[in-house]
């Protein structure tokens, strides 16, 4: 009895599976996207752009990725598209060296590699489409918050998590960038906020209530800073204490507004994406050979490459001046 | 490996087949089938890609075998009418502890692995004392020692460090193929041999039954109740930190994040596998069934081209895996509700 | 007799799928009467207690309270008709105070109502003190002792102003005091008319106690007698439906002259046993009497090391031994076949066969490879020698009858071939064929050279069995009398001189 | 007294913190700031509430986080779709009571092990709102902050709220006969059927009674920040049973109580704010707390080692 149960199920799939695969069958260019987490606003963002690009080339985007940033899972993805024999393969990092080995596969298996938002080791992919370097993230962030408070007092950090291994990259140039040019400035806490809005509202509301004289909250994840915004709104200190950040446009409009935060820094997460698959598809076409000195993508123009990183641009400053021009 | 739980009466061929592993081994064969059909195609360049190549078997294989690893060391404890939350995060302690005695201490690779697996079971150890010599409920220590444990880990590389660039001989275990078969998953299968040995075929394996049927029961019966206690969380440490070893040579670097979670679905994996969650009965084999089920069912789905337009690999898999134990448990329950309506096998003794 | 019976069922049937526990019960019981219901285990007693409490719902036949036919009864309801039972194993909630197991059990609660806590204070000081129990209602009952526990539980009988109060085995586990104290309250009850149905393997008890006796066999009530017209060896006749030619088989051989165990002032504070000296020789059979609390189970336990003795010395065949836990009482040869079968004696879920091994894994499986064939071979040997009646070596533990259970946590023990067997009340809820089958089993043991301690709280067993008889009471050794001994003096040295007489 | 020893040893060690940080970090008392702390822990006080008494029954609810979450987002949804904050508060409620009613159906009804089934419904929750939502933000209405009351106001209010249930449901625990049900059926089911209480409904009912605190504080979560994270109840579930335990609320059923549960949530909520005020690093936090439940859990052991000596 169990073993016609067994045929039963045996035909149902094979007849479900002919299904599926008739309607797999199209020969698109594939380029498969990874973001560090899927949950992350700033990636849906991202994805937008590439979204856009790939119906303007025609081709075929697998956008997927851990649904909370975890190194391991990256890999375990990349691997899983290796064997789907994806053509192009646009990666933001978690861990530099956890990735690369699953990348040097991909290279090996023939397919074409680079990485975007946080770049892996170099000989793992042929491009990093740079949005804007550690060290220029790390030196805008610390300028403004300088700026802000006039080079002196003190400030706190919160983090995503203390073992995300962007977040300890800019912090170490963040670190730099303070002992180098602001002595009078003096970094009192740096708080984990597990990439949760509200865990950062309650650091940093502890982060007031401990530090009287905090000038300045700097969040460096994109949930932190309206965590960190609404903190400092609910104590009654706007204006005495400023916030800054990496964040997204839509999510911080509010409290730009309303003089809480002075200004995010972030480029423009859209263009973003849309360059990396732009760069992606013409690595597969051999249009884009290293050395190439400049790269023209689509409807956003020409961008320049230095070496084997294509530059996005500066990162960009958002107040209250500009922020209602995006939305994303 | 087909190794018979000793508690079933192996003559009773029909009970064997309707027994929950067989069901499970069915679901696995159907599930396989379907994603080979559907999951298999042929790309731009006409090579054959997707769930039916050699490759992605291996990567299955190479993918699962931390979580199973983990789960194979829950299958005595839950036998025993236990539970241990914290492999998860002693896994990524001893990666930490694995990285910082080969990067810090400077000791050869072996050395290192071999000290790293003796801290694990002596973490295993803390759980079990204080489970075994204070007669504490497991999921209360081990809900401490899950946050014990990963806080030590992110406290010794306060969060940042990262131990990376391990040598290539030593990344051969995680990520090269020896014999034909990935590296660890000869280490996975031996450990399977042996744990399945020592629950089916060893008084260890029939004490740890009687204790989840009866910890006083196997008291009067003059077991050595605490002994055997403590030995199946030392044994479920020492197979965390195996897994650690594994992890750190599979990715290449050892963090304190290593294994997040990871407890879950090692959990999911034994209860899929039949093992009661109340103690007594269960089989390793029926675990390993159950890991097979979820990793198939996990890299399967990223490969059918519905889900990849959805781009929710990911996302289904978890839903589909929650689902799949929901709907085990309830198959594990049906017969004894059917039985209330037709005859049992346990009428309620005077 | 009073036209309208209290309770009266007829022809009751009641189906676990297909075993047919009840296959037609007619039962009748007067207001004012104590009726006895006697017979093997499962012939069906605690089952129709089950369907008279509203626990099970029965699958044929008719149920009438005064003259009214009851259909499908609740607990609730079954409580609220005035219907009360006393459990074999106290069913009450360890983790509450007594006053509001009382409560519970009660009033009658809606999940809405208040709760007016001096007042159930004040109840349940009220009954207690009715039964002369001095247990205070703020105790936990986890802290209570067994006895202790019953009388709560009667407490609880008597409060619920039962007009049918069920007692299953009540004095399974009540000291002397206790035991007399419950029959005058019984005696009570018949006076204001309350019908009792009394449950108990004590013929003495009923013969005391009932007035009217129904036997069930196999599901089937086979006969209803006042007990002045039927004597012990009719009853017993009527429930095993066969003649036991003598209930205690005579010793075959004296014991021999050496000395298995010598206890030298041994004691233990955490149990409160204290100086307690005896001696053993092999062959022998040595009877522990005495009341319950008198510290008998609590030796056992120290013998067995599960509660080590803190003073005093154990020899065993000339060896000093120091018994920290079990693992070590069995290693010298030590073997305690404990009273609470179904908790400690058999493992209910696993095969005969495992039960029967536990105890002898060192042994057995010297590899601690497990040999399945010789596990089974032996399992069948000791199944054929017991006599024991059951489906395989396969059969789970929990599908056997209470007496057989009983005989495979003995045969656990005797696989370990012991130098020193202890057995906790044996017979205790042990229907009396089985009974009578373990006693030969004893006696051939002890005929083998074995030291056999036989506690019991069964006066004629230790009486009947024993060569010697220890009295114990107050957590000591109070006296050492000659098997055959007169019941009376057994009860007296266990009551010690203050009692002398009463008992 | 002696009854209560355990909760007044989490007292005592909740005072001993509160009076080092009065000597070492006196900001810490200054009220705006710890009015605010306090009504970060509002809801999670509330979830608390609930775990206290599933515990109790002897049962366990892992799924709360994930029911958390979907709550705030549906919620979150309705109110920016402009339901008026009278309809998406019960709205909120319902629907978690919903949620509770399929892990209690589970549980109850076919008689799962609850630890397994909550977990079964916790990630198929967590990736089912994943799969719709990909952690996209709801951005709210204004009027949904502080239910549109000052931020004062509404602080208080939902402080007040919180402590109000929290005592109200303690007395009804001891003092309504449904409140020692649960207590009945968490230390002996089988008796609790004989004494004519139905265990299994009890069980259903506790369950569907967490789904709804959870809806509810997912709801005073939601009106404290103008944006709702669909991630909001990630780990909510173990710092709740956390929490709970460390009150002296026995995993084993039958035992505790919510002033307990209180006093244990306090504790374990001053760990992160202590650390901020001595200056502590961030990453000692949960090697800490780890420590703290432990510490707690091996108490109890010495404790019942005692009793049965």
């Amino acid at each position: 009895m169990k073993k016609i149960l067994l045929h039963l199920c045996t035909a149902g799939a094979v007849l479900l599976a002919s299904l599926v695969t008739a309607t797999a069958a199209d020969s698109k260019l594939v380029v498969a996207m990874l973001p560090k987490s899927k949950g992350n606003a700033y990636f849906i963002s991202c994805k937008v752009g590439a979204d856009k690009a790939a119906k303007e080339l025609g081709i075929q985007l697998l956008f997927d990725g851990p649904t909370d940033s975890n190194a391991a899972k990256q890999n375990e993805i990349v691997e899983n598209w290796i064997t789907l024999g994806v053509d192009v393969i646009a990666v933001a990092a978690e861990n530099k060296e956890g990735i690369s080995t699953a990348l040097r596969k991909a290279q090996k298996a023939g397919i074409k590699v680079l990485t975007f938002d946080a770049d892996a080791m170099t000989d793992a992919r042929s491009f990093f489409v740079n949005q804007a370097t550690p060290e220029g993230i790390g030196q805008g962030l610390m300028d403004e918050a300088a700026r802000l408070t006039n080079s002196e007092g003190e400030f706190a950090m919160i983090v995503a998590s203390l073992t995300a291994s962007n977040q300890r990259e800019w912090q170490k140039h963040i670190e730099a960038r303070l002992k180098e040019k602001y002595p009078k400035m003096k970094l009192v806490a740096v708080r984990p906020c597990d990439d949760l809005k509200d865990k950062a509202q309650s650091e940093a509301t502890a982060l007031l209530s401990a530090n009287p004289n905090l000038k300045l909250i700097m969040a460096i994840c994109s949930p932190g800073v309206p965590g960190a915004a609404e903190a400092v709104k609910q104590a009654g200190l706007t204006g005495k204490v400023k916030v800054i950040g990496l964040g997204l446009p839509n999510e911080n409009k509010r409290y730009v507004h309303a003089g809480v935060t002075d200004s995010i820094i972030l480029w423009n997460t859209g263009d973003l994406g849309y360059l990396a698959i732009y760069a992606g598809v013409a690595l597969a076409k051999d249009e884009l050979k290293q050395g190439a000195k400049t790269f023209k993508a689509g409807s956003l123009g020409t961008f320049s490459i230095a070496g084997d990183n294509i530059l996005l641009g500066k990162p960009f400053i958002f107040n209250k001046a500009n922020i209602d021009q995006f939305d994303f | 490996m087909s190794v018979s739980p000793d508690n079933k009466n192996p003559r009773d061929w029909k009970a064997l087949l309707t027994r929950h592993e067989m069901l499970l081994l069915y679901v696995l064969i159907a599930e396989w089938l379907f994603f080979y059909f559907a999951g298999t195609t042929t790309n731009r360049r006409g090579v054959v890609v997707g769930f039916g190549t050699l490759d992605r078997q291996f990567d299955i294989l190479r993918h699962s075998c931390e979580i199973g690893l983990l789960a194979l060391a829950l299958t005595p404890v839950i036998i025993t009418a236990g539970i241990d939350l914290s492999i998860g995060s002693l896994l990524g302690l001893c990666a930490i502890l694995f990285g910082k005695l080969w990067h810090d201490g400077g000791l050869p690779i072996p050395v290192a692995a071999g000290l790293t697996l003796a801290l694990g079971a002596l973490a295993g150890g803390l759980n079990a004392i204080l489970i075994t010599a204070l007669r504490l409920p497991p999921l209360i220590v081990t809900l401490g020692t899950y946050s014990l444990f990963r806080g030590l880990a992110e406290a010794i590389t306060h969060g940042a460090i990262t131990y990376t660039d391990f040598p290539a001989s030593f990344l051969f275990v995680g990520q090269e193929r020896w014999l034909g078969l990935p590296t660890q998953a000869w280490i996975f299968l031996g450990v399977a041999l042996g744990v399945g040995l020592l629950v089916h075929r060893t008084t260890f394996g029939r004490a740890f039954r009687t204790i989840g049927f009866s910890l006083e029961g196997a008291r009067y019966a003059g077991l050595p109740v605490a002994r055997r206690l403590a030995l199946v969380y030392v044994l479920a440490g020492l197979i965390a930190a195996i897994a650690a070893v594994i992890y750190t040579a599979r990715l290449g670097q050892a963090k304190a994040d290593a294994g997040t979670g990871y407890e879950l679905f090692a959990i999911t994996a034994v209860v899929l596998g039949g093992t009661s969650i109340f103690g007594g009965s269960g089989t390793v084999h029926g675990t390993l069934l159950g890991v097979a089920a979820i990793a198939v069912l996990k890299n399967g789905l990223a490969c059918l081209p519905v889900v990849m337009r959805m781009n929710a690999a990911e996302e289904m898999s978890g839903l589909l895996t929650g689902a799949l134990l929901l709907l085990a448990l309830t198959a594990s329950v049906l017969p004894k509700i059917l039985s209330r309506f037709r005859t049992p096998h346990h009428a309620p003794a005077p | 007799m009073s036209p309208a019976p209290l309770l009266a069922l007829r022809q009751l049937v009641k189906n676990y799928g297909g075993v047919r526990a009840l296959r037609g019960v007619d039962f009748d019981l007067q207001a004012g009467e104590v009726h006895a219901l006697l017979g093997e285990n499962g012939a069906g007693k605690s089952t129709l207690i089950k369907v008279i409490t509203g626990a099970h719902q029965p699958n044929g036949g008719t149920l009438t309270l005064a003259g009214q036919r009851v259909a499908n009864l609740t607990p609730s309801s079954a409580r609220a008709l005035g219907i009360a039972c006393i459990y074999q194993q106290p069913a009450l909630f360890p983790d509450l105070t007594v006053a509001e197991n009382l409560a519970l059990r009660l009033e009658a609660t809606s999940a809405s109502s208040r709760i007016d806590w001096p007042a159930r204070r004040a109840r349940a000081e009220q009954w207690l003190a009715r039964l002369g129990a001095e247990i205070s209602p703020e105790a936990e009952v986890r802290s209570l002792s067994m006895p202790e526990q019953q009388l709560v539980e009667i407490a609880c009988a008597l409060g619920a102003g039962a007009r049918i109060v069920i007692m299953d085995e009540p004095t399974a586990s009540l000291t002397q005091k206790e035991q007399r104290l419950l029959f005058a309250v019984v005696r009570d009850l018949r006076k204001n008319g309350v019908g009792v149905i009394y449950i108990s393997h004590r013929l003495e008890e009923i013969f005391a106690l009932a007035d009217r006796v129904t036997v069930l066999r196999d599901g089937q009530s086979v006969g209803t007698h006042a007990v002045g017209d039927i004597d012990e060896a009719g009853l017993i006749r009527l429930m095993v439906g066969r003649e036991v030619a003598q209930i205690y088989p005579a010793a075959e051989s004296a014991p021999g002259r050496a000395v298995a165990l010598s206890l030298q002032a041994v004691g233990c504070r955490a149990s409160g046993v204290h100086n307690v000296s005896f001696e053993v020789r092999s062959g022998e059979i040595f009877g522990l009497g005495g009341l319950v609390g008198a510290g008998r189970t609590e030796l056992a336990r120290i013998l067995f090391g599960l509660t080590p003795a803190d003073s005093g010395e154990i020899t065993l065949h000339g060896q000093r031994l120091t018994l920290r836990s079990p693992q070590a009482a069995v290693a010298h040869g030590i073997a305690y076949v404990p009273e609470d079968r179904r908790r400690h004696g058999v493992v209910l879920e696993l095969p005969i066969a495992h039960n029967l091994t536990m105890a002898i894994h060192r042994r057995f499986f010297p590899t601690t490879w497990l040999r399945f064939a010789a596990e089974r071979a032996l399992a069948l040997d000791f199944i054929r020698d017991l006599a024991v009646k059951c489906a395989g070596p396969d059969a789970p533990g929990g599908s056997l009858s209470g007496g057989n259970q009983q005989k495979v946590s003995l045969a656990r023990w005797l696989a370990t071939k012991p130098k020193l067997l202890i057995l906790d009340e044996p017979t205790q809820g042990v229907d009396v064929g089985a009974k009578s089958e373990i006693h030969k089993i004893i006696r051939r043991l002890a005929k083998e050279g074995l030291a056999v301690i036989l506690i019991s709280s069964d006066l004629p067993e230790v009486i009947g069995m024993s060569d010697r008889i220890g009295v114990m009471g107050g957590g000591t050794l109070r006296a050492i009398l000659p098997g055959g001994s007169a019941p009376h003096d057994v009860m007296a040295a266990a009551l010690g001189t203050t009692e002398r007489g009463a008992a | 007294m002696k009854r209560f020893f355990r909760e007044l040893s989490v007292l005592g060690a909740l005072a001993a913190v509160l009076v080092g940080m009065a000597i070492f970090a006196p900001a810490f008392f200054s009220p705006q700031p710890l009015l605010s702390l306090l009504t970060r822990e509002a809801p999670t006080l509330i979830v608390a509430c609930g775990m206290a008494c599933v515990i109790i029954t002897r049962q366990i609810d892992i799924s709360v986080g994930s029911m958390f979450s979907v709550c705030s987002v549906c919620a979150g949804l309705l109110a920016a779709r402009g339901w008026p904050l009278l309809l998406v508060l019960p709205a909120s409620v319902a629907l978690g009571a919903l949620l509770g009613a399929v892990n209690g159906l589970l549980v109850a009804g076919l008689r799962l092990p609850s630890i397994v089934v909550t977990l079964a419904t916790m990630v198929t929750l967590r990736q089912g709102l994943n799969l719709v939502r990909q952690g996209e933000f709801v951005n709210l209405p204004d009027r949904v902050q502080w239910f549109g009351l000052s931020q004062m106001a509404g602080q208080l209010v939902l402080v007040g709220a919180s402590v109000v249930f929290l005592v109200a449901l303690a007395l009804a625990m001891r003092h309504v006969a449904a409140g020692r049900f649960v207590y009945a059926v968490g230390t002996d089911a089988e008796a609790a059927r004989l004494a004519g209480i139905r265990p299994q409904l009890v069980t259903f009912l506790v369950f569907i009674f967490i789904g709804a605190l959870t809806g509810l504080a997912a709801m005073m979560n939601l009106a404290q920040s103008p944006q709702v994270q669909p991630l909001s109840g990630a780990g909510l579930e173990l710092k709740v049973i956390a929490a709970v335990v460390v009150g002296g609320v026995a995993i084993s059923g039958g035992r505790g109580n919510l002033w307990g549960a209180f006093t244990g949530l306090l504790l374990l909520a001053c760990v992160s704010p202590a650390l901020i005020h001595l200056h502590i690093e961030a990453y000692w936090e949960k090697a800490i707390q780890g420590a703290i439940i432990l510490l707690a859990v091996v108490a109890d052991g010495l404790r019942t080692r005692k009793l049965n000596r």
